[in-house]
């Protein structure tokens, strides 16, 4: 009756070559919400996103998404249900211009075939366009203009990292995984990035789990934090509850931190 | 410790770097830094702090980048012609963004190549100098260091450094995708290793409160050129880096990041 | 050649997203397509008229591979394989089934395309050059077969002697006449090719080659993609095979050997890998290089000092082709396409450099 | 048994030097990730060179075999100075091709020098093969096994435990942060040139004897993928358990089976097996995994 | 309207030709004239002729290209053929298919009214157009078999001896050996070959033969590029263990063969080997004629180096102040090949001249080869027919003996009709 929760992690266990990278995380993410991981290196936050997007199986625990399991769905599999996800270490495609990029985040919307595409004729034309103006929304959204046609690899950092951003939204996801997306940039940049995921989240109603090493970031912007260590959740709330709770501080933040973001 | 105050130990005068014969990166890049002293170089991402190290360490060629105008001399020698092997020689050492060690090598066979150019037989007692500094190193001595932690392999990354006995360390952006508590940790050993073994230390980083506090003086670069420099007080105090490095407003209040949202300043400097 | 963008303002996406946006790159390519069909036959020797066949075979074959290596990222030694099973379907059908020239060359394209999706199961598993090697593979086994499977060998000496070609009632029996046949055959190629390779099919190709890992977790099946890259690609491999035979009129399995494979490969790393234009670029050079320094090196036949001057030249000519190879991946090592790209920006801000 | 044992131990020397030309391609692919192609042309390259000292200017045997050492050490040094240093940095994938075209150059390079008949290239080992019971085994097959595993056991020191060695893998690794350790890229990668130009050396004395000096010597070339790829692209122990593993089963296999399928199991099976380890070890059985990182 | 565009455009191409041949006539350089020679007289007559220089067999290649070109000088340099010249458009293919179709083009254009092909693959590619195109195709010793009828391809020669009639005469040798040693029952016998279309061909007739004569045969493959046969001598020596062994091998892999046999202590005088693997260079690149001694080799030449053709060209090159090249008795074997093709074109452009007079086409060169009867310049033995152009698979036997060839026996034939059965099936 209940309408399921966007996301619903249950006791995940992931480990590879003996090393145990998650050892039974939950948690849940709702619609709408900016849902904030932080924890030390290693703790398991990356591993925790590529479960979620299925590069990784979990060797123990569900994954749910809008009540279905993904658990064992293939990564692809998975976008095309509505996850999308941005990369610690960019991923553009490199040889791909700007627009072909976020060109490619509409894949999974497009059907044409072999065929279609070797005549790029009629149907096929007109699904091109279409989604090239969709595309174009995103490219005015992000302020993305004047590279539409360069090549990503070309790009500077904090650009790549919007147009990344940018290739995810084009996915039209419900829930956005972002991984780091601040990670490298001045102030400025992280203002317009902040900005972006703000707006992603209030325009569009998108869910967003966020993991970020600045703190000022994930406590200003997020609705929720979880705090990971050692592949386990060790505590879990908002963000002014979560700086001041005792196992947070002595893991990760410090006592600087605590002490600033209050 | 012994040159004399008015010559530094690296000298860089104006330099201009082209990328593939055609992209201008540096525009008349210049500056100093002295015997024994940190210096922090700051500056958003693409405004050349990268290409400046590279064009110090001599790592510009493999990308197809070269040194078109001015000169960078070290103790009085011209070294922008020389090619990277040589600089190390002479006792500058980069390390690198992005950690990158040698992944499929052990953290042990790892300081070893660190150690390629030394040929005095003393490689034995430094291994155990870096294991002092980085006694998690010593435990994972014969990991693969591609199974590091991102926190070791920056460690692996200066202890590799540090195998070269350098005079000059380039470190470029330490503290990139590494958490607060690690952050501390390197800079703590970058401030330990500038004092107790004498290496002159040239930081190039986004954490600008971070690497002005232990700074002796920094540099500001914007679009491939040095837009402000001083001492860490001075830039500290300086209303733009404020805004735009430190994230605080003027009278000294974090601005939240939900604030800003609509409203931007301009950079001044650019106006 | 002077392609000056400014001034051109595109009021729909679709005039965007056209292959030949700036209108003298439209006209330059129209007079390109006139030069081949109506100029270039009349000029040429008939010698030249066989190399340009052979170099339009040759296209077709390298664009195919380039969307397999150039655009997906998956190398293969094993080309000549598809080019066989094309070749051997389409002379087997029409020597006993006696079907038309077009039914075979479909044929052989679609029989090649299933073959290489066989061949192309590795790659779900096997990356860069591994794979590279497991084609090789392919290669070797696919020569056994023919070899000693006579139903498709055709017994006699692994080899099928083929009527020529016809549609209809035009029938290709002059090197002219074949030469359009070819020519049309390159013109579909390189269209399919190049729409291939804009639209949402080459843009999951490129997504592979670049990052698989997030092309996979943008939503692109990579498994689906890479067999049907091989599919694609093995379909114009094949269809270049079925044409080979029809134009040579004998399918042999000692054509589509490794050095056949090595061959194409060649072509797409000398012409650019992930271009259609550097397909043909390639394949033209190639080909038409080794035949072109024996006329040149034929000029020096009164100078060189030896006695068997015949002999002498042809293994001078391997040398300078080998050597030529090398000069030219030192200077360019990104393919005649880049060259080509590189004269074209030169004089796209002409007279204005910097 | 006699018919199984004669097959196995003419496939396992085989397979020994089989490795002995697989060990040039790992040693170019380790350090400088080139897949070098001409890896039999150099073989024929040393060859020629051995048997034209000897035939043509009369030298001894061990004097042309040290000149030709020298002569394939320089010409490593110059391919890397001359063709491949400045494509350093460049797509991995145009020194391929240039590797293809140097074999092409070779192959019309060598019958340009030295004419196209095929050359003996005499060992002046002992006339007599070594006889056990009914297995024959030809001096030059003893020689050949001594030599690989000679070769092997230098090989593996030298990149486990000197400096020089470890500076080898760390380019392999990531170059431009081994330049940013001091270590000379170009040096390394004429260091392991130079070490392939040894290795075609011994595979040129070996080879060159089984089957005579001529361009057949560089089809050998071919044979080094199945090898390879069984043990691991970068793994110097990896080319001789490939070497041995294609050796013996291509003989065993052609050995029983040829009859039933009308011949030439022995081009097959080593692929067929190449293909089956694939699927099980993507990497070989001792090629090392790439550590991908998301 | 295709039909009926097709004139102009060939007129076009035809007229480019010509101006094109009238330019290159211009830059002729003088035939090799010598002072006593006779100067031909009347206009020429052009064929062609393919060999290797690079590729798989390049050592026969330009053997055989030196044989025919010098065949052709000696030809010219008596006056040519009734006062008319031969010109030979020579085309080194490489053993590259698609440059043999290159080159039979070229040599088309170059108005040749007939070609010798080389190579096995070059043959298959270029067999179809030679009919089509009608002009003379010779491919001796080589090519397809089945072409020997001359009724399915008129314009193919398999000249001399197909790999049909090797592989028969091969048998008739052996059993006539096991005859003549007194040996009662019937041998087993190996046949050792190369696992490629060319090597592949006799399998069939070997078995039928074996068949009918009830011995015993064995095959034994040799995948390319043969260098490596150890599996195969142990499967010989150890499993089957043969009374004799036919090897039919190529390039490296005869001489390849000879030295494993030998090693595994298989008796060379109980081998014997196809044309392809009984050259000069096959015996010394296994370990030099002592170490082969007891081979025998199939010849559809005589071959030798006091041949009277052999000193009628020595004598050619003595007149002009230059030596003869050392190929004609290093390379013996294939040089007369070469000499033996050239002289099978001659004396076929010799019956076309008589027959019908200047100028000759394909179709004439076809007659004038099809009415060849018996020894052709000393050199081949051929009866050739519209039916059989093969001219009935005459071979020569020589044995490796005090370190050369010497005959074994001479020109024979053997199961003709079981040929017969497979060419006119």
């Amino acid at each position: 009756m209940d309408e399921p929760p966007l996301l619903d992690v249950q006791d995940v266990h992931v480990s590879f070559g003996g090393v145990h990278a998650l050892r039974g995380v939950s948690f849940q993410a709702l619609k709408g919400e900016i849902l904030a991981i932080i924890g030390p290196n290693g703790a398991g936050k990356t591993t925790l996103i590529n479960a979620i997007c299925g590069h990784y199986h979990p060797q123990r625990g569900r994954i749910l998404f809008k009540g279905k399991d993904i658990t064992r769905l293939r990564p692809h599999r998975i976008a095309a249900l509505g996850i999308a996800r941005t990369f610690q270490n960019l991923a553009l495609f490199r040889g791909m211009s700007v627009l072909d990029n976020i060109m490619l985040g509409r894949h999974v919307k497009m059907r044409s075939g072999v065929f279609a595409c070797a005549l790029y004729w009629g149907p096929a034309q007109m699904e091109e366009v279409r989604h090239r103006e969709v595309v174009e929304r995103i490219i005015d959204f992000l302020e993305i203009e004047h590279i539409r046609k360069v090549p990503a690899g070309a790009l500077a950092y904090g650009l790549q990292k919007r147009v990344e951003l940018g290739r995810a939204l084009a996915l039209e996801p419900e829930l956005l995984l972002l991984d780091e997306p601040m990670a490298g940039m001045n102030l400025d940049e992280k203002e317009d990035m902040a900005r972006f995921i703000l707006d992603v989240q209030e325009e569009m109603g998108i869910g967003i789990i966020l993991i970020e090493h600045d703190m000022g970031v994930v406590m200003d912007i997020s609705d929720r934090v979880i705090v990971l260590d050692l592949g386990e959740k060790i505590c879990e709330g908002k963000p002014e509850e979560v700086a001041n709770d005792p196992r947070a501080i002595k893991a990760y933040l410090g006592e600087a931190v605590a002490q600033k973001g209050r | 410790m012994v040159a004399a105050p008015e010559r530094p130990l690296l000298q860089v005068n104006n330099i201009e770097v082209v990328y593939n014969g055609v992209v201008l990166v540096l525009r008349g890049v210049s500056l100093q830094v002295p015997q024994g002293g940190i210096v922090a170089l700051l500056g958003a991402n693409g405004a050349g702090k990268s290409t400046t190290l590279k064009a110090i360490s001599g790592l510009l060629r493999p990308e197809r980048g070269e040194v078109t105008k001015g000169s960078i001399e070290f103790m009085g020698e011209r070294i922008d012609e020389k090619d990277a092997a040589d600089i190390v020689r002479l006792g500058i050492v980069q390390v690198m963004e992005g950690r990158r060690v040698f992944e499929h090598l052990t953290t042990e066979e790892n300081l070893i190549a660190g150690a390629h150019i030394r040929r005095d037989g003393q490689i034995r007692r430094d291994l155990e100098m870096v294991y002092h500094y980085f006694p998690q190193l010593k435990a994972r001595r014969n990991v693969k260091a591609g199974y590091l932690s991102g926190g070791e392999q920056q460690m692996l990354a200066i202890g590799r450094a540090l195998m070269s006995r350098p005079k000059l360390m380039l470190l470029d952006e330490p503290s990139l995708g590494l958490a607060p508590q690690l952050v501390a940790e390197i800079f703590d050993i970058v401030v330990r290793l500038n004092q107790e073994e004498k290496v002159t230390m040239l930081l190039v980083e986004q954490n600008a409160m971070m690497a002005l506090q232990i700074a002796g003086y920094g540099y500001v670069m914007e679009d491939g050129r040095i837009v402000l420099d001083g001492d860490p007080e001075k830039l500290l105090n300086n209303e733009d880096i404020k805004e735009f490095y430190l994230g605080l407003s003027a009278v000294g209040q974090r601005k939240s990041y939900r604030e800003v949202k609509h409203y931007k300043r301009r950079k001044r400097w650019l106006s | 050649m002077i392609n000056r963008e400014c001034g051109i303002f595109r009021t729909t996406y679709q005039a965007d997203m056209s292959l030949y946006g700036v209108p003298l790159a439209r006209i330059t390519v129209a007079a390109f397509a006139l030069f081949f069909a109506l100029v270039f036959p009349f000029v040429v020797d008939h010698k030249h008229l066989v190399w340009a066949n052979f170099a339009g075979i040759s296209i077709v074959a390298a664009i195919g591979l380039n969307l397999l290596t150039g655009y997906t990222g998956q190398i293969s030694i094993g080309h000549a394989a598809f080019m066989a099973t094309g070749g051997y379907t389409a002379a087997i059908m029409t020597t006993r089934a006696d079907v038309p020239f077009w039914v075979g060359l479909i044929a052989g394209g679609v029989f090649a395309s299933a073959y290489g999706l066989i061949v192309g199961l590795p790659s779900v598993r096997v990356k860069g050059f591994y794979l590279a090697i497991a084609t090789l593979a392919a290669q070797f086994i696919t020569e056994w077969i023919i070899n000693h499977v006579e139903w498709i060998g055709g017994g006699f000496q692994a080899s099928i002697i083929v009527p020529p070609a016809s549609l209809g009632p035009v029938r290709f029996d002059t090197e002219l006449e074949k030469y359009y046949l070819v020519l049309a055959l390159v013109v579909l190629a390189v269209v399919a090719g190049l729409n291939i390779a804009r639209s949402r099919l080459g843009r999951a190709f490129v997504a592979i080659r670049d990052r698989d890992v997030a092309a996979e977790i943008i939503g692109v099946d990579i498994f689906r993609y890479k067999l049907l890259s091989f599919m694609i690609s093995s379909f114009f491999a094949g269809v270049a095979g079925a044409l080979y035979v029809y134009y040579v009129g004998t399918a042999t399995i000692e054509a589509f050997q490794i050095s056949r494979s090595i061959e194409i490969l060649a072509m797409i790393i000398i012409g650019g890998l992930g271009s259609i234009l550097g397909s043909i670029f390639g394949a033209v050079f190639v080909v038409v290089l080794p035949l072109a320094l024996e006329d040149i090196l034929e000029f020096f036949r009164g100078v060189l000092p030896v006695t068997d001057i015949d002999t002498f030249v042809s293994q001078l000519k391997l040398m300078v082709f080998g050597g030529l190879i090398m000069l030219f991946l030192m200077v360019e090592p990104e393919g005649l396409n880049r060259l080509w790209r590189n004269v074209k920006d030169y004089f796209r801000v002409w007279p204005f450099s910097y | 048994m006699d018919f199984f044992l004669s097959l196995l131990v003419k496939g396992l020397t085989l397979g020994c030097i089989y490795a002995l030309v697989a060990l040039g391609f790992v040693l170019i692919y380790k350090a400088t990730s080139v897949i070098n192609f001409a890896v039999g042309e150099m073989m024929m390259l040393a060859g020629f060179l051995i048997t034209a000292f000897v035939g043509l200017y009369g030298l001894p045997l061990a004097a042309a075999i040290g000149l030709s050492l020298l002569l394939m050490v320089l010409f490593g040094f110059v391919l890397e100075r001359g063709v491949l240093r400045p494509m350093i940095g460049r797509p991995v994938i145009g020194m391929i091709m240039a590797t293809l075209g140097l074999g092409i150059f070779l192959r019309g390079f060598a019958p340009v020098m030295w004419g196209v008949d095929k050359k003996n290239l005499d060992l002046m080992l002992p006339a007599q093969p070594l006889r056990l019971e009914s297995i024959v085994v030809p001096p030059v097959d003893l020689a050949g096994v001594g030599i690989t595993l000679f070769l092997l056991a230098c090989f593996a020191y030298f990149f486990q435990r000197t400096r020089s060695g470890i500076a080898v893998r760390a380019v392999a690794d990531d170059q431009q942060a081994a330049m940013a350790m001091g270590i000379r890229v170009s040096t390394v990668f004429a260091l392991s040139w130079a070490l392939a130009g040894i290795t075609a050396v011994a595979g040129g004395v070996v080879w060159g004897n089984k089957i005579g000096v001529d361009q057949y010597l560089s089809l050998l070339g071919l044979r080094v993928f199945p090898v390879v790829i069984l043990g691991g692209l970068d793994s110097i122990a990896g080319t001789i358990i490939g070497g041995l593993v294609v050796g013996a089963s291509e003989n065993i296999f052609g050995g029983y089976f040829d009859k039933y399928v009308g011949g030439g199991l022995k081009d097959f099976v080593p692929y067929v097996l190449m293909l089956l380890v694939l699927m099980v070890r993507p990497y070989g059985l001792f090629g090392r995994e790439v550590i991908e990182r998301v | 309207m295709l039909r009926a565009r097709r004139f102009w455009p060939l007129a076009l191409v035809a007229a480019v030709a010509l101006f094109l041949a009238a330019c290159e006539g211009g830059e002729e350089q003088p035939a090799t004239g010598t002072p006593r020679a006779q100067q031909p007289t009347g206009a020429p007559i052009t064929i062609g002729m393919m060999y290797d220089g690079t590729g798989a067999t390049q050592l026969i290649g330009v053997a055989y290209k030196a044989g025919f070109e010098d065949y052709i000088n000696l030809i010219n340099s008596k006056g040519g053929i009734d006062g008319h010249p031969i010109n030979v458009i020579f085309c080194e293919h490489g053993y590259n298919a698609d440059r043999g179709v290159e080159c039979y083009e070229n040599q088309k254009r170059g108005g040749a009214i007939g070609t010798v092909t080389y190579g096995t693959p070059i043959t298959a590619a270029v067999i179809g157009r030679c009919n089509q195109d009608q002009i003379v195709c010779t491919f001796p010793g080589y090519g397809s078999a089945a072409a020997a009828n001359g009724e399915r391809f008129p314009y193919g020669f398999p000249i001399a001896a197909s790999y049909w009639s090797q592989a028969g005469a091969a048998v008739r040798f052996v059993l006539d050996e096991w005859q003549r040693e007194g040996k009662s029952g019937k041998p087993k016998i190996a046949y050792l070959f190369y696992d490629n279309p060319a090597g592949n061909e006799p399998r069939e007739v070997l078995r039928t033969i074996a068949q009918r004569e009830g011995l015993q045969l064995e095959e034994v493959a040799v995948p390319a590029p043969g260098t490596e046969m150890s599996s195969q001598v142990t499967r010989i020596t150890q499993s089957i263990r043969p009374d004799w062994v036919i090897t039919h091998l190529f390039g490296s892999s005869p001489s390849v063969s000879i030295k494993a046999l030998k090693e595994a202590g298989f008796p060379l005088n109980r081998v014997v080997a196809l044309v392809w693997g009984s050259g000069d260079a096959d015996v010394e690149a296994a370990g030099g004629w002592a170490f082969a001694e007891g081979y025998y080799g199939l010849q559809f030449t005589a071959i030798g180096t006091d041949l009277p053709v052999l000193r009628e060209i020595t004598e050619m090159y003595r007149s002009q102040g230059k030596q003869p090249p050392d190929l004609m008795t290093k390379n013996n074997v294939y040089y007369m090949r070469g000499v033996a093709n050239a002289a099978v074109m001659v004396e076929g452009i010799r019956n076309a001249l008589r027959q019908k007079g200047y100028p000759i086409t394909g179709a004439d060169l076809k007659a004038g080869i099809e009415a060849i009867r018996g020894e052709v310049a000393g050199v081949v033995n051929l009866n050739l027919s519209a039916r059989d152009h093969e001219g009935g698979g005459s071979v020569r036997i020589y044995q490796v003996r005090g370190g050369r060839w010497q005959l074994a026996r001479d020109w024979f034939q053997g199961y003709r009709d079981v040929i017969e059965s497979f060419v006119y099936r």
